[in-house]
């Protein structure tokens, strides 16, 4: 399926909205793994999902809600652990699942959404339909057992789930090339039988390519693939860290956001396209910022959780509970 | 779907039959399967173990072999309940329930909370306990006790064909993720089983076993054939124990277990797990903040030592809970 | 090495300084590195969570960075343990403790005894509990409870900067698997901690943090500044607590909670963990047994609902044992 | 490292010691998982090792410590239950792990050792000596996280660990087809940048020749290397197991038994060496069979252990234990 200009402008505006939504996010007072830099992964990889597939995240969750079109307001509220957050406030920053774009999991446990995705994988194939799961993990998830063990798994029963690793070049401050015995994870896949790509992670429309191949492949009943996207974290790993060793130069970080800006990249793409135009994309950041200001604006009145709630979401058949 | 309170279930018994625990499990599983299109079974060697029947009764979408990958099936299973199937996962023996501890306590038990609702997790685990069998100690582990700190898992642990058929059957159609641990020493052991395709047993109740007035024992899981016998014993020695089988660890029916203490006003408790942190101090901490001004004497917990078990038969056989441990700690407190 | 009693451990303090407890973590490490070279420390970013100055002190041969496999790196350490090294592995966060359960509880707890004392464990997983700081369920575990109920590990739940580095010592110098349990609420609290490199504390020593008369308040881990503060308030009402802390859960030191009851009749316990199956309840089970002659009013639990954590401040705040709950308890057994 | 006929006839020892070892086993009344038709590959892998080297094993566990060159008496024993099996009767069948020839467990958690062999690498790197590390392990504990994780550690690491895959194509009734995405283990190794090695399992020879190879890497200091040994299970799974539904045909396993013996296969390319003969085979056979039937009457005539001492072995520094 190749992208008409509407899918362009989609594609585009989502990643606005990811970055426009983390710089905001960076002038609250919220801790956070921010998607900057990553959003070109992201929102590559989404696009070429229907609105009725699944994802799994990470703890860096806030970029794949924002990707697969979730609406921002219930994501901002969340952040401030207001009642009217998309997880009514008991997940948090690290956890914006929004279920009703798609969105089974963001497992602040490193690896643990692997597993789910292949599950959700599993099941679009037992119920008959051609619902796709695609899993968002990072390089340094790769190197938990679960990985290989789903990858194992979705080939074996020929599920159809993308592994999708935004490989951001570290874990923290453990660099890939320090943590993985050789560096490119896509490799990995064949010793599992299936494909592995790798794609430039800054280039939204690469990603968007080569994620449309494996979700064909995943929906005509061919199975998983696994990709890899080279990219990189512009921010530190999360604000709340004190890490007194450095484990990348400024240089290498001016760098990627300098030259390697997935918005940077992006627009670029977009405004040699004879259809395209500055004002389109003015306007749709224009109307990005107003939405996130919105939704800010919607997350700071909200009222926080009733205390008088807190056990409310524990069981969906409470029995004796609370005890 | 919101929070709401457990549908009244209903029991009922049009007929019965005798059924071995072992043939419990296996019908309780595809009377639920054949019901419910959304139940699917996974699970390594899926046609061993007592599942011969369902393989030859279900296609492979149904009944799925897995590889040896305990935390990320387990982990695929609870995806799947995510998205609309109601998968019972069989991780065979108990001791492999610790390398699926991560997908069961930090995903089953806590997606449901943490997406605020909008994620329910109707999933069933099953672990077999296979012990006094000379399995040594990476095999043989009773690690009900474990998960129980967990909050956001049920726990149920039958000790009869019936109990399990139909706590079994009543954990598949529960929307929350169930752990059920069953116990080889009950395979064969045989009982009166309702052949009513819809007869449950609720989660979360307690059931007397034998009434009596001067003593409770609480039996969990497989003592309580032991548990029973060590009560027959007593009452030709003139002393009535009153026989309480939890069959659900979590949530606990204190309901019951308090009004037992209350009328015997002594209390033994019976478990196979080992002793520190098994479930045995639970319900005596419930009972001794709860219910300890009907207590007249010091609650007994008889359990297994916290020894790890061992190979050889001399050494397995003294570690558990005997009759005669059960009847000395009930003289204990006569 | 045959089955000894543990010698006799020597209890010095010739000078002391003032010490935070993640400093107490840092030099306790240090020491036992300098002092054995035996000692190494494995675990992910180890740079960072206070492990820089280790990282700065000693070569990648003795502190190294791991990928993130929490099983595997956990089990490499066990293997390394069993020929040689006496390997401090860092888990960070406690709730990753349940990826590492299987080789902690399968392998480490259970090889010496299986392998009939051929091979011995002396290793040290630290788990640090991250809780009251907005981390969510997947973050927020206390799960030391979970542990309690494998045989064969040791496990310590410092509260003090002082006991923090007297038994983190005696973790590396003993010969079998400790868990040690931190608390990050503690970290930056201050303390008189001796500066003598052979200060230990012995594992499985309970210490009195405040002697009283009235009743007994058993204090788990970072629970204690909190209850101290009860107990301050109880004094005014002229009710005189005697503050206990086990400091070691497995082995519990009866005897010192024990002799605590004998004289005040009355009993809380104050754990962090959640209520079911917590620390608490196993102490609450060992009291009702052993001590419940001296017992005069229910025993109390004192702690976290069961409930997973949430993100939100307003519900945060509101799930773990507070000081009023403390006092509330208290007065209730009055 | 060239064999020489000593070394020849040790190899031919310790592969009749398993096999007739595992006849005797199959005459008591112990239940076990036998080692019959895998003699190749566990002997040519240990004898590629030094005494000081360390391995570990599965819970088919007979055969490893016999290679490795236990001594069989306190391994039958063991079996029994006997106070003088090799771990005092607290192991049993899954479980003959010997210190004294370097066996660091023997894990009847499919998976379980390979972590633990990697730490024995790792031990001795930091201790500097230059002992090696072999890991023996099932098809079927490949697929469990921990090989891949291990191979990853070992590889990031440059540890002196050999994983050696027992691919006897079963994991109890599950077969490789039907459990890996691909059938190759050892095209595993090349996701973690170490070589991979596939040998046939029932030439003892070439399972030598191979392991021999990785072991001069890994004590040269250049890192680990994955074998997969092809071999083949003669007896059921474990002799206490009843599959009602075949899983592998009577042609398939008449064809290993009859074509594909270790035993066959290495006397044959013994006997076509000029400085052998059969009497020097018929004289070890002949020597095998009186210690392993010494070692029954051994076990047979050992005592129990004594339930009083229940609780030794649990800890090194007890304290306030048993409670
Ligand atoms: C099981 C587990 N181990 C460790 C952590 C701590 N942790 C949080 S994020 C992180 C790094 C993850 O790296 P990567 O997968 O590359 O994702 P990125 O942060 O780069 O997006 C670690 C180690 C965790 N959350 N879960
Ligand atoms: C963690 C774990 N899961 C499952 C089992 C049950 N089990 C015992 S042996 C076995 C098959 C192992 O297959 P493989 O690794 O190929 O070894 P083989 O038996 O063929 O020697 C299984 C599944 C176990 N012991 N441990
Ligand atoms: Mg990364
Ligand atoms: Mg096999």
């Amino acid at each position: 399926m190749s992208l008409r200009k509407s899918d362009h402008l989609e594609m585009y505006r989502r990643m606005q909205r990811i970055r426009i939504f983390e710089e905001a996010v960076k002038t609250l007072p919220v801790e956070g793994h921010l998607s900057i830099g990553q959003e070109g992964a992201i929102v590559g990889a989404c696009m070429a999902l229907r609105d009725d597939d699944y994802i799994t995240g990470t703890h860096r969750s806030h970029g794949h809600p924002i990707g697969k079109g979730a609406t921002l307001a219930p994501l901002m509220a969340e952040l401030l652990g207001k009642v009217t957050g998309i997880c009514r406030g008991r997940g948090g920053s690290m956890h914006l699942a929004d279920f009703s774009v798609g969105v089974v999991g963001e497992s602040a446990i490193v690896g643990g959404g692997i597993p789910l995705a292949t599950g959700a994988g599993f099941s679009a194939q037992v119920r008959g339909t051609d619902q796709v799961s695609l899993c968002f993990f990072g390089d340094g998830a790769s190197n938990q057992g679960t990985f290989s063990e789903s990858m194992n798994l979705a080939a074996v029963w020929n599920l159809p789930v993308i592994f999708f690793c935004e490989n951001n070049g570290y874990a923290i401050s453990t660099s890939v090339g320090k943590s993985h015995g050789q560096p490119d994870i896509a490799k990995r896949a064949d010793g599992y039988g299936i494909p592995g790509v790798i794609v430039d992670g800054q280039d939204a429309l690469s990603v968007y390519k080569a994620s449309n191949e494996a979700v064909i492949r995943a929906r005509n009943g061919d199975g998983p693939t696994l990709i890899e996207a080279k990219t990189y974290r512009f921010e530190e790993h999360c604000d709340n860290l004190n890490i007194l060793i450095p484990y990348r130069s400024q240089e290498e970080i001016d760098h990627h956001v300098t030259n390697r800006d997935p918005l940077v990249i992006y627009q670029a793409a977009l405004l040699a396209m004879p259809e395209i135009n500055e004002k389109d994309l003015d306007s749709i950041t224009a109307e990005v910022v107003t939405e996130v200001q919105a939704a800010v604006e919607f997350a700071q009145q909200s009222a926080y959780p009733d205390p008088a709630d807190l056990y409310q979401h524990m069981y969906s058949t409470p029995i004796h509970y609370p005890a | 779907m919101l929070d709401t309170i457990n549908e009244p279930l209903i029991i009922a018994e049009p007929t019965s039959t005798q059924l071995s625990y072992m043939d419990a499990i296996v019908q309780a599983q595809k009377e639920e399967m054949l019901r419910d299109e959304r139940v699917v079974m996974i699970g390594e060697d899926v046609s061993i173990y007592g599942g011969t029947e369902l393989v030859r009764s279900f296609d492979e979408n149904r009944v799925r072999n897995m590889p040896i990958s305990e935390n990320s099936f387990t982990g695929m299973a609870i995806g799947a309940a995510m998205t609309g199937l109601r998968p019972i996962v069989d991780l065979t023996i108990a001791s492999f329930t610790y390398l699926a501890a991560d997908q069961i306590i930090n995903q089953a038990s806590k997606l449901r909370y943490m997406t605020g609702g909008q994620i329910q997790v109707p999933i069933v685990f099953r672990a077999g306990m296979y012990y006094k069998i000379g399995n040594a100690a990476q095999h043989s582990d009773r690690p009900y006790p474990f998960f129980m700190s967990a909050p956001g898992l049920k726990i149920i642990v039958p000790s009869t064909a019936a109990d399990m058929k139909g706590l079994l059957k009543s954990a598949v159609r529960d929307d929350d993720p169930v752990m059920i641990f069953e116990d080889c020493n009950l395979w064969a052991k045989k009982d009166l089983v309702s052949t009513d395709p819809d007869f449950l047993i609720p989660i979360g109740c307690a059931d007397i076993k034998r009434p009596g007035s001067d003593v409770t024992i609480i039996s969990i899981g497989a003592c309580l054939p032991m548990v029973l016998a060590a009560a027959k014993t007593l009452q030709k020695q003139g002393i009535s124990a009153e026989v309480v089988d939890p069959r659900t660890l979590v949530p606990l029916d204190k309901e019951v277990l308090i009004r037992s203490v209350a009328k015997t006003g002594r209390l033994v408790i019976v478990d196979n797990a080992h002793r520190t942190n098994s479930a045995a101090s639970e319900i005596a901490a419930v009972i001794a903040e709860e219910a300890f001004e009907s207590l007249r004497k010091p609650i007994q917990r008889v359990t297994t030592a916290d020894v790890h078990i061992p190979f050889s038969p001399v050494l397995e056989k003294i570690v558990y809970p005997t009759a005669a441990d059960v009847i000395g700690a009930v003289n204990k407190i006569q």
